[in-house]
């Protein structure tokens, strides 16, 4: 049996959680502190048996009342703030980065990475890159955790969520499900591979695959029938897509609303919820019909065409 | 609490007023003006409430305590209200 | 709820305080009965916040001629408690038990236009889950749903409350009984207006969404 | 065997007597057995779990055995033990007595509320043995409401039922602490135990609806087949989330705020003082149960809830902390001068506080955005909140009625057992649950069956520290049965306790007082310890 006592530690969001962990630790140390010490003391002190002096003495009560209210007060601001910087940094991510799309179901973890490369229950990372992690669950909530890089983020059903972290050092981790799932919740787990750059491109260019993330999807949008319409020739008049990721799209009710993951999945599982502007809501719904992994292939299109001009229509 | 009782003029005119902004309600809602519709039926639901607990439950006769009573269940909700609301109208802040 | 008995109850001191103790219960109940409710009108406030068209479209497949009578014929029911209540202080029984059957009337009816209106909305395909009406959007089913939670339990509510109401008649009209304490008709009135307020949101949030247009 | 004075116990002996009662000392005994029944099985799943977590491979039971064990144990400790122990055993106990009242306001729906939660015991432990439910305690959706095989509907229904007792226990403590009070016994005269009572039965009766609200939702699109919880149809699984925790937050309030009240009487009659700071201690119970209300997202930092929502529960959550850090600084403050002896119920007390203070201290590290994302859903909540739980409010129950035993039954319990079985309780306790907090930090995650061999050593000196937990339990069964027949009599006040109770005979007769007593003192009117002399040894067991 080995004897661990502290997780590895390979993220630079474990760095700052480390640091936090350590300063809530010396805090506590020196709380127990003053509770206990004076506490033992005392019972030593005033215990039956002793001849100590107990005649009552008059304590400015009110003033050491307030005392030991205010200062935990402006303590507890204080972590409070250090805690919600660091966690606004590890909850938002940086510009450009490695985005891989997680898919998780009970009771396994599916990963695609851009090139097309797919693992289960095991994901290759290159180091010293921020990586964003697109997390879709196919059944119920589950939650992606990292111990190694001190990150989670559940994963909910009918949504997108992601997960950033910048892996520090090479070598393998754990991960598991923290959110119970079901009968095999604990089989949920893997392991993360870090890798040097040239590792990972090697590991990338070994892999059997014959479609890139955004190809499988182009792939889709023929098979599923999307380019009869979408297609800028195509007779019947529904948007363009090029050039629609991240812009602003106005909606027939007159609001706007930003073309991001989440719009591009309600929009194709669910077109009539939200009409854009000018178009007949003719659109078919494909709730039901679209595994996870095929939504996040074909969003991964859409986002490929992001910086194409749309055609004119006619 | 003094076991008088209330006027029958008093109950009958607190019926009026219901059933008046009943159909203020109804009528709100069936006109066209916008954004401004609901709080203004909520508003107006609200009086009805009020005139409810005043009048007919007589909340306000009870004394302080009755009062807080009457008044708590709706602090909370509030609470669960506002709580509720600071999660779904900041989600797509970032 | 009310301990119905007709003199003091042993643990009181005096007749006062066991009346101010009855009717505070009574709030504390309401109290709960006001965060139970609370709890489905905060979810139907976020998903009205989510889809507000599909709620908006929905609604207007509520009856709202059912939906306006039966708020009038509830509002008239709360006037016809308080009177009777009013009656039950002044120690008018005979009054009070014709304005409380009058109450246990106008509690009928609404529940008989309830009736004709899940009827019609049953053969509308307004349930969800149950060949619901193809027309409406996909949203519109939690619309739907929240509909026959909200108002299903609203009218469970008025049956607890007819059966509180026709209890009191009961005790009321016994022959050789021993009078009724006013704060326990003062109570069964409180849960009635209460079922009342209810009625007051969820009139306006089920069948006035999206009316105009 | 000697006449006993007539008394709340010999009064009748017929089932049919205890079963119609309306005596609230009744009703507590009632409460008593029957949350020992369930603790007792809830107690069982947590030994068989531990067994299984002694060898990382899951060899003992299966994984869905397992899943169905936490579930069991989370439902019965928190619905059907912690819940109920305090509030409903001590309190339904001790109101009436500690106010001066004949009996609670309401007593005939007291006895509903006990019938209430047999009923809803009844439909949860039914739904154990058709099979059981392996959702977890907190029943999250589309799981539960969507993809779990188990009884689910069964057991909400029991945890509804149920919730309506507690509402109603709730009620009739708010009005008879209001109402019920005897002539001069003003709202600073109080027992501090009564302002717990009354803060906890505050979050009994305005957080219970919410939650009996969000059963019914779940249970109705479990039955229904489609509901507001699914996301395929719309829905949003985390609104479950925050309705749930709108309720299972302050839940645990309802478990700690009644242990406060029980370590603010035993400090004072053990240091034979005047607690420190009694409005302190009283207000932030009242402020405990309001900002209670106000935390429930730092259950949810990881859910995928805004994150600025987020960082206002964080804040809220800091704030809750410094009400309790306030009455442990008190309780401390209390000892200064006093003539302390440490009897059982003052052992525990003191065990209480020292767990007590690592379960909050560590509070803070989960209210801590950043460090609460790594250490959600893992071993370290765990053993969080059994530091609360367990090491809080079942070391106070165990200190409350050790205190009021004497007042109970009218017999003194040995007091070197029960002073031994107290260290083994805080002994037991500290190696059961501190490993898991280097568990939690090293990435375990929990409700798992089988995990990486190098957790293996803590989970090995987790497990033995419950067989020593174990012992400290029962400890305390037998000799507090055995002193039922075979314990010295105690006469009124076997402490020298102030507090009303103490001034009606043990065990008190069915009316509690022999006429209605009129307060004129302060609550913990201890005489003053003038003399540096050690004030003489009091003649008890």
């Amino acid at each position: 049996m080995n004897f661990p006592i502290f997780p590895k530690s390979a993220s630079t969001t474990a760095v700052q959680t480390d640091h936090l962990f350590f300063l809530l630790l010396a805090f506590s140390a020196v709380m127990m502190a003053l509770i206990f010490l004076p506490m033992f003391f005392f019972l030593y002190k005033y215990r039956r048996q002793s001849n100590a002096d107990r005649s009552s003495r008059k304590l400015p009560t009110e003033y050491i009342e307030i005392t030991w209210t205010v200062i935990p007060v402006f303590i507890s601001l204080a972590f409070f703030a250090l805690g919600a910087r660091a966690y606004f940094n590890e909850e938002v991510p940086p510009a450009d980065t490695l985005q891989i799309n997680c898919v998780g179901k009970q009771w396994m973890w599916k990963f695609q990475h851009q090139e097309g490369n797919r693992e289960i229950n095991e994901l290759h990372l290159p180091v010293d890159r921020p990586v964003t992690l697109t997390l879709a669950s196919e059944d119920v909530i589950h939650s992606f955790y990292v111990p190694a890089f001190r990150i989670k983020q559940d994963v909910v059903p009918g949504r997108f969520t992601t997960e950033w972290f910048q892996p520090t050092s090479t070598g393998s981790y754990r991960f598991y499900c923290t959110e119970y799932c079901g009968m095999d919740h604990a089989k949920m787990a893997g392991t993360v591979i870090v890798m040097t750059p040239a590792d990972y491109q090697d590991w990338l260019e070994h892999g059997s695959v014959r479609d890139t993330l955004a190809q499988s999807g182009e792939a889709l949008f023929r098979t599923l029938g999307c380019s009869g319409c979408h297609a800028g020739n195509s007779a019947i008049h529904a948007p363009p897509l090029e050039g629609l990721y991240g812009r602003l799209v106005p909606l027939s009710d007159g609001t706007f609303v930003r073309a991001d993951d989440q719009y591009l999945r309600d929009s194709i599982l669910n077109p009539a919820s939200q009409i854009t502007a000018g178009y007949a809501p003719v659109m078919p719904a494909y709730a039901g019909r679209l595994s996870e992994e095929n939504l996040l292939q074909l969003i991964a299109y859409l986002k490929s065409l992001a910086k194409e001009t749309p055609p004119k229509t006619p | 609490m003094k076991p008088e009782a209330p006027s029958i003029k008093s109950l009958v005119f607190t019926w009026l007023i219901l059933v008046a902004l009943h159909f203020s309600i109804l009528g709100a809602a069936l006109l066209p003006i916008g954004f401004f519709k609901m709080p203004l039926i909520l508003t107006m639901a609200v009086v009805q409430t009020a005139l409810v607990m005043i009048f007919f439950m007589e909340a306000w006769h009870g004394g302080k305590l009755l009062r807080f009573f009457a008044v708590a269940g709706f602090f909370w909700l509030m609470i669960q209200f506002i709580l509720v609301a600071a999660d779904y109208t900041t989600r797509m802040w970032h | 709820m009310a301990e119905r008995t007709t003199t003091i109850a042993k643990q009181f001191e005096d007749l006062p305080q066991q009346r101010e103790a009855v009717t505070l219960g009574m709030w504390t109940f309401l109290a709960t009965e006001v965060l139970f409710f609370g709890g489905l009108f905060l979810v139907y406030s976020v998903y009205r916040h989510f889809y507000f068209n599909a709620f908006a479209a929905a609604s207007k497949h509520t009856d709202v001629v059912y939906g306006t009578v039966n708020s009038v014929i509830l509002i008239t029911s709360s006037l016809t408690m308080a009177l009777g209540v009013r009656a039950a202080k002044l120690i008018q029984y005979r009054n009070t038990i014709r304005f409380l059957l009058l109450t246990v009337c106008l509690g009928l009816a609404f529940l008989a236009v309830k009736g004709f209106e899940y009827h019609k909305d049953i053969t509308d395909r307004l349930v969800p889950g149950l060949d619901f009406n193809p027309d409406l959007p996909l949203h519109g089913q939690i619309f739907f749903w929240l509909y026959w939670t909200m108002t299903g339990l609203h009218a469970l509510h008025v049956i607890i409350g007819l059966g509180v109401i026709s209890t009191m008649i009961g005790l009321l009209s016994r022959r050789n009984g021993r009078p009724v304490h006013a704060h326990s008709i003062e109570n069964a009135g409180l849960y009635w207006h209460f079922v009342d307020i209810v009625w007051i949101y969820l009139y306006p949030l089920l069948y006035l969404v999206g009316r105009h247009s | 065997m000697t006449a006993e004075p007539q008394n709340y116990l010999n009064g009748e002996y017929t089932i049919k007597s205890w079963l119609l009662t309306t005596d609230h000392k009744r009703i507590g005994l009632l409460y008593l057995l029957t949350i020992l029944f369930f603790f007792v099985i809830a107690a069982f799943a947590a030994g068989l779990m531990r067994l299984e977590l002694l060898t990382p491979q899951g060899d003992l039971v299966s994984s869905d055995t397992y899943n169905k064990l936490f579930t069991i144990h989370g439902v019965m400790m928190v619905w059907f033990f912690l819940i109920p122990s305090i509030p409903s055993v001590l309190g339904n106990f001790l109101v009436p007595l500690m106010i001066g009242a004949r009996d609670v306001a309401f007593p005939r729906l007291n006895l509903l509320s006990w019938y209430l939660f047999v009923l809803g015991g009844f439909f949860t432990f039914h739904a154990v043995i058709l099979g059981g439910v392996d959702t977890g305690w907190t029943f999250y959706t589309p799981y539960s409401s969507t993809y779990s095989n188990s009884h689910v509907t069964e057991m909400a229904l029991g945890i509804f039922i149920a919730g309506f007792g507690s509402i109603l226990t709730g009620l009739n403590f708010i009005i008879t602490i209001q109402k019920m009070r005897a002539p001069g016994l003003t709202w600073f005269r109080l027992p501090l135990f009564i302002w717990s009572m009354f803060a906890t039965s505050i979050i009994l009766v305005l957080a219970t609806p919410v939650l009996a609200i969000t059963l019914l939702l779940m249970g109705v699109e479990r039955i229904w087949g489609i509901g507001i919880f699914n996301p395929k149809l719309g829905g949003d699984p985390v609104l479950f989330q925050h309705l749930f925790w709108f309720y299972s937050h302050p839940a645990v309030y309802i478990m700690i705020l009644p242990g406060m009240g029980v370590v603010s009487e035993i400090i004072p009659c053990f240091s034979r003082k005047q607690i420190f700071g009694y409005k302190f201690v009283a207000f932030s119970s009242v402020a405990i149960a309001v900002i209670g209300f106000l935390v429930w997202g730092h259950h949810m930092f990881v859910s995928s809830q805004s994150i600025y929502a987020g960082m206002a529960f964080s804040l809220l959550s800091f704030l809750v902390s410094i009400p309790s850090a306030i009455k442990v600084f008190n309780w401390t403050a209390t000892l200064y001068r006093g003539s302390i002896s440490f009897e059982a119920p003052m052992l525990y007390v003191l065990g209480f506080i020292g767990l007590f203070v690592v379960g909050g201290l560590t509070g803070l590290f989960l209210a801590t955005l950043a460090v609460d994302v790594h250490v959600h859903g893992t071993y370290f909540v765990v053993a969080h909140f059994h530091y609360i739980m367990v090491g809080g409010m079942v070391t106070a129950f165990m200190a409350g009625i050790h205190f009021w035993w004497p007042k109970i039954t009218g017999r003194l319990y040995p007091e070197k057992w029960a002073q031994f079985s107290a260290i083994i309780l805080f002994i037991g306790f500290n190696l059961t649950f501190f490993p898991q907090f280097v568990l939690g930090y090293l990435g375990m995650p929990r409700r798992v069956h089988e995990y990486a061999p190098e957790f293996q050593v803590y989970n090995v000196l987790s497990t033995a520290g419950a067989t020593i937990l174990g012992v400290g339990y029962l400890l305390p069964l037998i000799y507090l049965l055995w002193s039922l027949k075979n314990g010295p009599r105690a006469d009124q006040n076997p402490w020298q306790a102030a507090g009303l109770e103490w001034k009606t005979a043990s065990p008190p007769p069915e009316h509690n007082f022999e006429e209605t007593p009129v307060i004129t003192e302060e609550a913990y009117a201890y005489p003053p310890l003038t003399s540096s002399q050690p004030t003489p040894e009091e003649p008890h067991g």
